[in-house]
C-alpha cells in the first residue's frame, strides 16, 4: 500500500513518455476507461481500494486538465528519459503492472530496473509476477465487492493489499478501527469525495493516514481540530514533499484525548504551490509553515505571516525542490 | 531581514511634554545569551519588551537537503552537529526511523547500549542547560560545575565511541562498538556520584532566593497555549500535561525499566527548572537499572542488509529527547539514500512560543525564559 | 536568607578542593584508546577499492591508483591519497569501511596549521602520521 | 601628613603633594592589578580552576599583561557618538573615585586630609561617579549602552540613600563625622555590633554602589553584553576598570573604617602589630567577601532591585536610625 504514494511521479511520468513515444497507447486507453468508469461510479470511495484506481483519484478531479498538465510538465523530463522509461512502459499492456514497473525501475539504477521491470512486465506468470497477479486480482476482487459498500471495505482493502505486499494476507493492523473511525467521521461531515485516500502505514508503526482533498483541507482540518470523537489537539509535524509531479504536505496530529495520532497528507501541484493554512488552529504550524514554504515553495492562504525562515530573505529558489539549481554555484 | 515590520511609536506625554519614543534593540546574533547564533529583534519601551521578532537561519547548514545525496550511514555523522548537545538522541532517531520502515530486529546488547549512551546524554543535556541557564542569570559558578560533571559524560563517551560530542556511534541495526572492558563499572560509578552531586547542585541554587525570585512566575503559560504551539518536552510537560514518549510510547527498551515522569504545573520557568533537575533523577534511575540489567555477551549489531535500502514509502517516528519530542520523517523510493528526510526538531518548535511570552516582559527577564525553553541553535537551524 | 548562605558554603568549600583544570599543552591530553583522530594510511595494504572515499559523507577524500608495477600481479596500487581536513569530520566511516584496514584512525588530534593549505594532507604525511593508531577498528 | 595642608604653599610642599598624590595612585594601581588578578584567582579556585596561571610565576603578571595590551590598543569611537561627552565620561568616572580616598585614614599616621566632615565629603564625592556612568552610556549612541547607563542611574541614586541612611547610626554613635574619630570611638567595641544592622544594609547598598554582584545590572553582561562601557575600549576602558576597582578600594577603606575598627587590633592584646596589617587585614576580608559573592550570586533583576532599595533597605536604615538615636539618647541620660 504504501508504494502508493510513490507510484503517480513515475508512473504519470512514464504515461507521459510514453504518450510522447506514442507506444503505451494501450495503457493509457486503459486507465482512462478506468478513470471514466471510476467518475461514473457513484461512490467514488472505490477509487482508492485498488492501487491503479486509488492512483487516478487525482486525476479524476480534473481528468483531462490534469492529464495534460502532466504531459506538459514530464515533457521536458521525457525527453531525455524517453528511450528507457518508453520501452518499459511501452511493454505494458495492463495498466497496472506498467505502474509498478515503471515504479520499479524508477527507483533502482538503470540497468537494474530495465531487468526487473522487464521480468515482471513479461513474466506475469514468474514468481514475482505471480504474487503481484494474485494481490491484484484479490484488490480488484474486492475494490469491486466495494464499490458500492462505504470505507469500511476500503480500508480492509488497503490493509490487506499492505499484507498482499508481503506476499500473505495479513490480520488487519491493531490501528484499523481508528482509521475506520476517522473515515467515518469525515466521510459523515463532508461526504466522500474529501478523502483521497486511507490507509494504514504499514511503515510508520501503523500510523492511519488520510489523503484529503486540497480545496477543503481547512475545513476538515477545523473538523480534525474541534470535533469530540477526532480532537487533533496537537500538531506534531508538518512539512512538505516534493514528488517531482506534486508537493506534498506531511501532517502528523496527535490527540492527548484519545491517545490516538494521525498522518494526513495534502497534495498539491507544483506550479502556484498552495495548501490553505492551519496556523488558526494550532499555533505551532506557524514556523514549521515558514520553513516549508522557506524551502519548498508551498504557499500557505491564512497564514499571517509567510515569509522566509531558514534562508536569507533574497534567496533565490526553494532548496528542497528536486529541480532546484543553485543560485550561486560559487558559494 | 525585515527590520521593517516592527515600527517604533513616538508620542509626546500631553501632561508633561516630554518625548517618549520606543526602541528597537537587536538582540544577538552575537550575544552571550542567545546560545549560537539566534537573534530577536525586540520593541522595547524603556526596557519593557512590546514586540519580539526571532530571526534564525544564521546556523542553517541545509542538513534535509545534504540528506537526499547521502545514504543512510551517511547521514549518521551529519545529525550529531544537529542539537550538538544531545547527539545521540539524534543517532538514535534516524536509525530508528529506517529500522521502523525496515522492520530490523536490534539485538538486545545494543538496545541495552542504545539506552544507555541516550540516558547519558540526556544528564549531560540537562547539565548543559542548567550551567547556561545560571550562567544567564548572572551566576558564574554553576556553569563550571556543571561542566566539569559533564566532562566526566564526555570522558565516557569518548571511551565508548572515540569521540566525546559528534559520536556517531548508532548505526541502523545496532550500535558501532560495543563497550570496551570496564566501561560498565566506570559508568555504574559516575552514576553514583552524579547523585551526590546533584543535591549539591540543589544546595548551591535551588534554595537560592535570589535565583528563585528571578524566575518566579515568568513565561507562564497553560496547558493549552502548550498544546496549540506545539510544544513538548519539560515545556509541555511543566503545564501539566503528564506526557513523554518514552513512557507514553514506549521505544528502545524504556518500557522494561521503571521511573517517573515528572510533572508540573506551574507552566513558569521555576516550575521548568525543577523539572529538568528531576528529570537528571529520573535518567540516573533509569540508567541504574540498565547498569544493573545489562547482558553480559551479545552482539552489537544486528542482521541488516550491506547497502541499506528501506522499503519504498514514508515513515514518521518520534523519541522524546532531551529538548522534548524529536521526529524524523523519511520518504523513500526504495534507494540507499532517502527522497526526503526530514527532522521535526524540538527546539525549532518550542521557540515557536518565545514571542508571546516576551510580550510585557522586561530585558531581564527576556534573558530567563529564553534561557528556560532550552534551545539548541544546531537544532533550531538544522 | 539561608538559600544564599549556603551558596556561599557550598563555594567556599570549593576553594581548597582539588582543582579539575588539565594542563593541556604542556601535558599531552591522553585520549582512550578508541579515539578518532588523524587518520594513519598504509599504501601498502590499500588495493584501491574506493570504498572510503565513497562512504566519505563530506567527500574529503580523493585517491587515484596505478596498475602494479609487477606485471605478473593483478590489481590496483595506490598512487595518491588526499585527505582534505579542511572538510573531514572524522566521523570514522572511511576506517569502517576500509577491508583492508590501509586506513585507520590514531589518537593524534592537533591540526591546528597557519594555513588553510596545510590541511591538505597527502599520502606520504597520512602514512608517516603513524604513532598512537587505534588498536581496535 | 595634613600639617602639610596647613602650611603656606611653597614649591617644596607642593612637590610634596605631588609625590604623595603618585605614590598613592602608585599603590592604588598595585591593589587594582593585584584585585583582579586575585579576584580571579579566587573566583577560579571556587570554580574548580586554577585562575591565571601563564604570564609570570603564578600568572603574577598576568594584568599587567592585560593592562599592557589594554593601552597599546586602537582607540575606538562610535562614528555617531558624542566625542566630547565620550572622551569626558571615563575621567568622570575615575577621578571622584580616586578624589574620596583624600579623606580616608588607613592608619593614624597616613591619612591625607583630616576632614572633619569626612564621611560626608566621600558620600558626595562618590555620588558623582554615577554621572560618567550615565554620561558613558548616552555619549556611546548605543542601545545596550544607554539600557546601561540608565539601570544604572536608577540604581546608585536609589542605593545611595540607604547608604547614607545606614551610615547615620555610625555618627550617632560616634557624634563625629570625622573618619579618624570614628575609628578612634571604636576601641572598645567595632561598630559591627551595635550596629549591626546598619552594617548589613550598608554592606548590601555598597554592593550595588559598586556594580557587583548580585547588583551588577547596569554592566550584565549576559543581558547587555557589557552595558554602560559596551563601546569603550583600550585606555577608556582601562579608566572605567581602574574606576570600579579604585572604587571598590574605597569603598573598602570605608567600610574597615566606620564598622571594622580601622587599624585597630581585634583585641587589645594584639596591639604591638602594627595597625597598617590591621588595615589590610580587614580591608583583605571584605575585598574576599566580594570576590565570593560574585562566585556565589545569580544577578537581581531591575524591578526586584529597586524595590528593595525602596522598600526593604530603605525602611531598615530608618529605624537603624531610630533605634540608634533611642539608644543614644537613653545612654546620655535623656530618658
Amino acid at each position: 500500500m504504501t508504494e502508493e504514494n510513490r507510484k503517480p511521479t513515475p508512473e504519470e511520468k512514464a504515461k507521459a513518455a510514453a504518450e510522447a513515444m506514442a507506444k503505451a497507447r494501450a495503457a493509457k486507453e486503459a486507465k482512462e476507461a478506468a478513470a471514466q468508469a471510476e467518475a461514473s461510479t457513484p461512490a467514488t470511495e472505490s477509487a482508492p481500494a485498488s492501487k491503479p484506481v486509488s492512483e487516478m483519484t487525482p486525476e479524476e478531479k480534473a481528468a483531462a486538465k490534469k492529464a495534460a498538465a502532466a504531459e506538459a510538465l514530464a515533457k521536458a523530463k521525457a525527453a531525455k528519459e524517453a528511450a528507457e522509461q518508453g520501452e518499459e512502459a511501452g511493454s505494458d499492456a495492463d495498466a497496472k503492472a506498467k505502474a509498478a514497473a515503471a515504479a520499479k525501475a524508477k527507483a533502482a539504477a538503470a540497468a537494474a530496473a530495465k531487468a526487473k521491470a522487464a521480468r515482471e512486465a513479461a513474466g506475469q506468470g514468474g514468481d514475482e509476477g505471480g504474487d503481484d497477479a494474485k494481490a491484484k486480482a484479490a484488490a480488484a476482487a474486492k475494490a469491486k465487492a466495494a464499490a458500492a459498500a462505504a470505507a469500511k471495505a476500503k480500508a480492509a482493502q488497503a490493509s490487506g493489499e499492505a499484507g498482499g505486499e508481503e506476499e500473505t494476507p495479513k490480520a488487519p493492523s491493531k490501528n484499523q478501527p481508528y482509521l475506520d473511525k476517522y473515515v467515518a467521521r469525515l466521510t459523515e461531515a463532508f461526504g466522500a469525495d474529501v478523502l483521497e485516500a486511507s490507509y494504514i502505514n504499514e511503515l510508520s508503526k501503523e500510523v492511519p493516514t488520510l489523503v484529503i482533498q486540497n480545496e477543503r483541507w481547512h475545513d476538515v482540518a477545523t473538523f480534525l481540530k474541534n470535533d469530540e470523537q477526532l480532537a487533533f489537539d496537537y500538531l506534531s509535524d508538518l512539512h512538505g514533499v516534493d514528488y517531482e509531479d506534486r508537493l506534498e504536505v506531511y501532517y502528523h496530529f496527535y490527540s492527548y484525548k484519545n491517545q490516538q495520532s494521525v498522518a494526513v497528507k495534502v497534495k498539491t501541484g507544483r506550479e502556484q504551490a498552495s495548501v490553505a493554512s492551519v496556523m488558526d488552529l494550532w499555533q505551532g504550524a506557524n514556523w514549521n509553515e515558514r520553513e516549508t514554504f522557506d524551502l519548498l515553495g508551498i504557499h500557505f492562504p491564512g497564514h499571517s505571516d509567510l515569509r522566509r525562515i531558514l534562508l536569507p530573505d533574497d534567496w533565490v529558489g526553494y532548496p528542497l525542490r528536486k529541480d532546484y539549481v543553485q543560485y550561486d554555484e560559487e558559494v | 531581514m525585515n527590520q521593517n515590520i516592527l515600527t517604533t511609536h513616538v508620542e509626546t506625554s500631553s501632561d508633561t511634554g516630554i518625548r517618549t519614543e520606543e526602541m528597537l534593540l537587536n538582540v544577538g546574533p552575537q550575544h552571550p545569551s542567545t546560545h549560537g547564533v539566534f537573534r530577536l529583534v525586540v520593541k522595547i519601551d524603556g526596557e519593557t519588551i512590546k514586540e519580539a521578532i526571532p530571526v534564525m537561519g544564521y546556523l542553517h547548514r541545509g542538513t534535509e537537503k545534504l540528506a537526499e545525496n547521502l545514504t543512510y550511514t551517511q547521514i549518521i555523522p551529519y545529525t550529531d552537529r544537529m542539537d550538538y548537545v544531545s547527539g545521540m538522541t539524534n543517532n538514535y532517531v534516524l536509525c530508528h526511523a529506517v529500522e521502523t520502515m525496515m522492520g530490523l530486529e536490534i539485538p538486545e546488547r545494543a538496545q541495552f547500549l542504545r539506552l544507555i549512551a541516550m540516558e547519558l546524554n540526556r544528564v549531560a543535556s540537562h547539565l548543559v542547560w542548567w550551567g547556561t541557564f545560571l550562567l544567564d542569570l548572572g551566576a558564574m559558578g554553576p556553569f563550571l560545575y556543571a561542566f566539569r560533571d559533564r566532562e566526566k559524560i564526555l570522558d565516557l563517551f569518548n571511551e565508548l565511541c572515540g569521540a566525546r560530542m559528534t559520536f556517531n556511534y548508532m548505526r541502523i541495526g545496532g550500535v558501532k562498538w560495543d563497550a570496551p572492558p570496564g566501561w560498565i563499572e566506570k559508568t555504574k560509578e559516575f552514576v553514583q556520584y552524579m547523585k551526590k552531586e546533584l543535591d549539591s547542585y540543589h544546595q548551591l541554587v535551588t534554595g537560592n532566593e535570589i535565583f528563585l525570585s528571578r524566575i518566579e512566575g515568568i513565561g507562564k503559560f497553560d496547558e493549552k497555549t502548550a498544546l496549540d504551539y506545539s510544544l513538548s518536552g519539560v515545556m509541555l510537560r511543566s503545564t501539566g500535561v503528564n506526557w513523554d514518549l518514552r513512557k507514553n510510547e514506549p521505544y528502545c527498551i524504556y518500557d522494561r525499566f521503571e521511573f517517573d515522569v515528572p510533572t508540573g504545573t506551574g507552566g513558569d520557568c521555576t516550575t521548568r527548572y525543577h523539572l529538568r533537575m528531576a528529570e537528571v533523577v529520573q535518567s540516573l534511575r533509569i540508567l541504574e537499572q540498565a547498569l544493573e540489567q545489562f547482558p553480559s555477551e551479545g552482539e552489537v549489531l544486528g542482521k541488516v542488509p550491506r547497502v541499506i535500502r528501506p522499503p519504498a514509502g514514508e515513515a514518521y517516528v518520534r523519541i522524546e529527547s532531551p529538548r522534548g519530542e524529536i521526529g524524523c520523517y523519511i520518504s523513500s523510493t526504495g534507494k540507499d539514500k532517502p527522497w526526503r528526510l526530514k527532522f521535526r526538531r524540538p527546539s525549532f518548535t518550542n521557540l515557536q512560543i518565545l514571542p508571546k511570552l516576551l510580550e510585557g516582559q522586561s530585558i531581564s527577564n527576556m534573558i530567563a525564559i529564553l534561557g528556560s525553553i532550552d534551545i539548541v541553535l544546531g537544532e533550531v537551524d538544522c | 536568607m539561608l538559600g544564599l548562605a549556603k551558596g556561599l558554603g557550598y563555594t567556599f568549600k570549593k576553594l581548597t578542593e582539588k582543582k579539575v583544570t588539565h594542563f593541556y599543552p604542556d601535558v599531552p591530553f591522553p585520549m582512550p584508546p578508541r579515539f578518532r583522530g588523524i587518520q594513519h594510511f598504509s599504501p601498502e595494504k590499500c588495493i584501491v577499492c574506493n570504498q572510503c572515499a565513497r562512504v566519505c559523507p563530506t567527500e574529503c577524500i580523493q585517491l587515484t591508483g596505478k596498475p602494479h608495477p609487477d606485471p605478473e600481479k593483478k590489481g590496483k596500487i595506490i598512487d595518491t591519497y588526499d585527505i582534505n581536513f579542511e572538510i573531514c569530520i572524522l566521523c570514522d566511516l572511511c576506517t569502517e569501511v576500509c577491508p583492508t584496514e590501509a586506513i585507520v584512525m590514531t589518537n593524534n588530534f592537533e591540526l591546528a596549521v597557519y594555513s588553510r593549505d596545510e590541511l591538505y594532507k597527502d599520502l606520504k604525511w597520512l602514512d608517516d602520521n603513524n604513532t598512537n593508531v587505534r588498536e581496535e577498528n | 601628613m595634613s600639617e602639610l595642608l596647613q602650611q603656606a604653599p611653597s614649591l617644596g610642599n607642593t612637590l610634596w603633594f605631588v609625590l604623595a598624590a603618585v605614590v598613592l595612585l602608585a599603590v592604588l594601581l598595585g591593589f587594582v592589578t593585584y584585585a583582579i588578578y586575585f579576584e580571579r584567582k579566587v573566583i577560579g579556585w571556587m570554580q574548580l580552576r586554577i585562575g591565571p596561571n601563564r604570564v609570570g610565576p603564578l600568572g603574577l603578571l598576568q594584568t599587567v599583561a592585560d593592562v599592557t595590551k589594554l593601552l597599546i590598543k586602537e582607540d575606538t569611537r562610535p562614528k555617531n557618538a558624542d566625542r566630547a561627552l565620550f572622551t569626558l565620561a571615563p575621567i568622570l568616572a575615575y577621578a571622584p573615585a580616586f578624589g574620596v580616598l583624600a579623606v580616608m585614614p588607613f592608619t593614624e599616621s597616613i591619612q591625607f586630609a583630616d576632614l572633619g566632615i569626612g564621611l560626608l565629603y566621600y558620600i558626595a564625592l562618590s555620588g558623582i561617579t554615577v554621572l560618567g556612568v550615565i554620561t558613558a552610556g548616552w555619549a556611546s549612541n548605543n542601545k545596550y549602552s544607554l539600557i546601561g547607563g540608565l539601570r544604572s542611574a536608577a540604581q546608585m541614586i536609589s542605593y545611595e540613600v540607604p547608604l547614607v541612611m545606614s551610615v547615620v547610626g555610625v555618627v550617632l554613635l560616634t557624634g563625629s563625622m570625622n573618619l579618624r574619630e570614628i575609628v578612634e570611638a571604636q576601641r572598645d567595641m567595632w561598630n559591627i555590633i551595635p550596629q549591626f544592622l546598619g552594617f548589613v544594609v550598608f554592606i548590601i547598598a555598597a554592593q550595588a554602589e559598586l556594580n557587583r554582584t548580585p547588583f551588577d545590572l547596569p554592566e550584565a553582561e549576559s543581558e547587555l553584553v557589557s552595558g554602560y562601557h559596551v563601546e569603550y575600549s583600550g585606555f577608556r576602558f582601562a579608566m572605567f576598570m581602574l574606576a570600579e576597582y579604585v572604587y571598590m578600594f574605597g569603598m573598602a577603606t570605608l567600610i574597615t573604617v566606620l564598622f571594622l575598627g580601622g587599624w585597630l587590633p581585634i583585641i587589645p592584646q594584639l596591639d604591638f602589630i602594627p595597625g597598617i596589617i590591621w588595615f589590610i587585614l580587614k580591608f583583605s576580608a571584605y575585598v574576599f567577601f566580594q570576590f565570593w559573592l560574585r562566585a556565589t550570586m545569580p544577578r537581581m533583576r531591575v524591578d526586584q532591585l529597586m524595590s528593595f532599595a525602596w522598600k526593604v533597605l530603605l525602611p531598615v536604615a530608618l529605624f537603624n536610625i531610630l533605634l540608634t538615636a533611642v539608644v543614644v539618647s537613653y545612654q546620655s541620660g535623656m530618658f
